[in-house]
């Protein structure tokens, strides 16, 4: 009864991310030119095409996937990225570690994972207008949701919804982090560029798992 | 996106001005395991702490400038203005390692501090021996109460000098490590912008500055300023700056110190000459000694216009260190 | 007219700056009668011929940057642009005498010769015996069958390093004037523009560059170059450049030469390397041997971009005079 | 029954020439402006203030005043127009030694000594777009005018003429030297600075020898 997705194909889950990215580079880089340097969509592509290469044509089991996506950028584009993604993408892959399926619980275990190693290196707190608006609040939803007896499905939709009004969420606040911050009460009015690819990322993320859940 | 610049690829003039550097000075430069670590050419003597750092490319002569003799060992290059990847700190730290440890002398911004820690992890694994010191001389960046916020700027090439200094002296891990801390607790620093710069990456400017107005306190990266005010003569900007580096409280009259002023890239040299005699009367109207100068292009961001002031105090152990010759291509004193 | 300038009266940007120059480096620079006139405060032994030159300001380091130990012994310094009064030469013929004459090395320009040549009826007058060389390394600037037209540019470093190098190793006047008149002969520079520069007391722009265009062969105060074309990658424009030069006929394969690659002002560092790496390839090929090169702002207008590439052909005598260690703010070799 | 001027107050004579210059500053940097770097009028003012500041109160002949304007220049400005003008002034200076009036025929050599020094470091032609353009014109129409019987007079309004003639031949000429001549064909159409601050300066000068002449 309890629902699993099959994650063996590592690569193509993977592969799905770094083609999200790569077809959002310019919109990226447009909306951190708003207000930050210009350069997020750059950033981000450059270290998910590095892991393209890394993965191609490799038949990787979901945490070796997840790792190579780590080590890429991690090794890769280095900045704040590399680590910060890096990070919640390194978590992710020790919680898959050996797995072939996941359930809610796991798929939450993995989340919490991926954020607990984020907060291990950076201390941006929900509300400073950058990718914890978007991680956290999907997060939360989905431990919500699994902990009150929702369907893996259901969760993941639900979360999706609060990716998503958590990226909305960032329009309204004043950056207190990041190159944005510089601008005070005028970076208000516009997304915020991580929190933009985080809710992608997530997006991605949940919709490959829903296409895999039997 | 058209740019008035002199490059090939944008996504790549990191990699091919590294290429320019390692081509034009093999006296200076030897490559690594890492494309993106270099590593000083000449001979080192085997039980010398190993002096790195590491940083954002787009502020040469920083980082990598400053590799030469009894200055810097090694260097991890990032992206323009962007820190460089962990696997680079790491690569840094293991070849300038012979055995004595090693000194990561960097700048407070987020992406470094992150990059430099993870770094250290796989070193100590790795049996290298690395202790830091963070630079925090950008007294606009943060008050005098959250000094641990405050970002490292052009201060950071005195702390490498002395720490320079001090390893060719043959003084171990710790000893260094003091005196580089000494260095940069001694040294503040404050910048003022009168233009942008574009990231070729990017083709468009990364910030903007009004005509007509300056923004003081300007981070090296555009990160904000204090205020932006109508722009003021040298004169009144050797002023403006120099206030609030006196207001620190750590200069006194009697005080013997270090100057540095560097442009920030497109300010013409002579200007920064016109500025300096202005900082040089103000101090000796306060009654603060320069015992020695630097003026020059130490420490840019690609082509902002703007000049940065760094004043650091001097201790009898200072002045032997700073006085100690050095040769690096940003730094040359005989 | 507001300017995002760091000065004080735009009409005293000349003076205000030789203030910051000789506060800042008083064991470089020692005043002497004539306020626009510096000399080299250092040691100079009596019987060595003294080396002069003179120019315009805005393009520091040059021309008083390369006062200093076995490099320029006097400078006469002009407005920004502008030539050094005669008066000015006459003073720095002067006080360059130790005895055995002078040799005044500057650049091709209507107004440094007028200024020259009245400054020498005079110091012939007053007993001090002057040869001067007249620098035209640019190429751009008029064709081979008209060399005598052609402008100084960055190729004067290259004959003040030679002439001073000679004077140290107690050539006479005749030999130091030959060994300068045989870098420069040897020596030949193209210099290409993608921005304009203003001259404070003026207040806007000296020329245009449309974005998207730059200008082949600019002079140092934005004389009209050879042509207008699109911007070029690293790589093309070093080609552009090089051709030209190797056209010339002077250097072949096997040719061992100096390559002096000077940003016009604000241009990053790092493009300049980028750069750097490629003419370095293109001369690989050519199978010129890069023998000793410098990279950086050596010969700058102000706050142009755009870069200058100057190659010397040596053989052994300028091998051994290039060599010599030398000691200026704007060059300092070991 | 042949004009004389009377120029014993050489003081007068030259500072009515700095008058004219400093007042027109202004309008000969916009006139360089248009085709050159904009500072002709910064740099003749500059000189013509430093003789200003010699002269003030002193009661010099006209070889001194003229001699004492050709050193400021010369030494305080350096650049062209310090040996050009300064040579000028330095042959108006040697011609005038020693006089206290001048008649037609003194004034004529006193602007051929002028020319002749000028040619001796300069050697710009008519038509090249400089100030000869104005100066030679001017010179030689009043050689004509001399040596034709016109009087002193008569021959200094022929040359006031000639001089702003020739400064606006320069209208459509082509700049050969100069920082003008970067521009080529577009150099055309407006005049030239040095051409126009010589004019200012003849007018000026034939202006006070007319008021002297007795
Ligand atoms: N310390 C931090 N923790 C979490 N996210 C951050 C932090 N600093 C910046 N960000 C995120 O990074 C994004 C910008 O990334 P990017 O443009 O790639 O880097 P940069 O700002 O160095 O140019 C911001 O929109 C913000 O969401
Ligand atoms: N070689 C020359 N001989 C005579 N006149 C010249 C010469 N070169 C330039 N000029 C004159 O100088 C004028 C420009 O003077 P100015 O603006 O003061 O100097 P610069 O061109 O150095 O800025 C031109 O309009 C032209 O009339
Ligand atoms: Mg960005
Ligand atoms: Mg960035
Ligand atoms: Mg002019
Ligand atoms: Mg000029």
């Amino acid at each position: 009864m309890t629902e699993i997705a099959k994650i063996d194909n590592g690569t193509d889950i993977v592969d799905d991310l770094i083609v999200c990215i790569v077809n959002n580079r310019d919109y990226l880089s447009e909306i951190d030119g708003a207000i930050g340097d210009g350069d997020h969509g750059i950033n981000m592509a450059k270290g998910f095409n590095i892991c393209k290469h890394r993965i191609d044509g490799k038949n990787l089991s979901l945490a070796e996937a997840f790792e190579t996506l780590s080590d890429s950028l991690m090794e890769g584009i280095g900045g704040s990225m590399g680590p910060l993604y890096g990070s919640i993408f390194a978590g992710w892959a020790e919680a898959v570690q050996g797995k072939k399926t996941l359930n809610s619980n796991e798929f939450k275990e993995m989340l919490l994972k991926g954020l607990s190693e984020l907060q291990e290196i950076s201390s941006a707190k929900q509300g400073d207008k950058c990718l914890v608006d978007t991680l956290i609040p999907a997060i939360e939803s989905f431990k919500k949701a699994n902990e009150s007896g929702k369907t893996f499905h259901e969760a993941l939709i639900i979360m999706k919804q609060a990716a998503h009004d958590g990226r909305e969420s960032t329009r309204n606040l004043v950056a207190k982090i990041g190159r944005a911050s510089r601008l005070g009460e005028r970076s208000k009015g516009v997304l915020d560029a991580g929190a933009t690819s985080c809710c992608l990322l997530l997006t991605q993320l949940i919709d490959s798992i829903l296409k895999r859940i039997i | 996106m058209i740019m008035n610049r002199i490059i090939n690829d944008p996504d790549l003039v990191v990699e091919d001005a590294i290429e320019g550097y390692v081509a034009a000075h093999p006296d200076f430069y030897a490559k690594t395991d890492n494309a993106r670590v270099l590593k000083y050419s000449g001979s080192v003597k085997k039980g010398k702490v190993g002096i790195i750092t590491g940083g954002g490319s787009g502020h040469e002569p920083a980082f990598l400038g400053y590799v030469g003799k009894n200055m810097l060992d090694a260097v991890a290059i990032g992206e323009i203005f962007s820190s460089p990847t962990a696997g680079a700190f790491l690569e840094a730290m293991k070849v300038a390692d012979t055995g004595a440890g090693v000194a990561c002398l960097y700048g407070n911004y987020a992406g470094d501090n992150m990059n430099v820690k993870m770094a250290i992890k796989k070193a100590t694994a790795a049996g290298v021996k690395v202790k830091t010191v963070v630079a925090n001389d950008d007294i606009a960046s943060a008050s005098a109460s959250e000094k641990e916020k405050r970002r490292g700027v052009a201060g950071e090439i005195l702390m490498w000098k002395i720490a320079g200094a001090a390893a060719a002296e043959g003084y171990d891990l710790d000893n260094v490590i003091a005196a580089a801390q000494k260095a940069i607790d001694n040294c503040r620093s404050i910048g003022v912008g009168l233009s942008s710069c574009t990231i070729p990456a990017v083709g468009k400017p990364n910030f903007h500055i009004e005509k007509g107005t300056m923004e003081l306190g300007i981070g090296h990266h555009g990160e904000p300023g204090i205020k932006v005010v109508p722009i003021e003569t040298a004169k009144e900007m050797a002023k403006t700056m120099l206030d609030p580096i006196m207001e620190e409280g750590i200069f006194e009259a009697g005080s013997e110190v270090v100057v540095l002023v560097s442009g920030l890239g497109a300010t013409p040299v002579m200007e920064l000459y016109i500025y300096y005699a202005e900082v040089e009367r103000l101090l000796r109207a306060n009654k603060v000694k320069i015992y020695k100068c630097y003026v020059g292009n130490y420490f840019t961001s690609l082509e902002m216009m703007g000049v940065t002031l760094s004043v650091m105090k001097l201790d009898a152990e200072l002045k032997k260190l700073v006085n100690l010759p050095a040769c690096s291509l940003g730094l040359v004193q005989e």
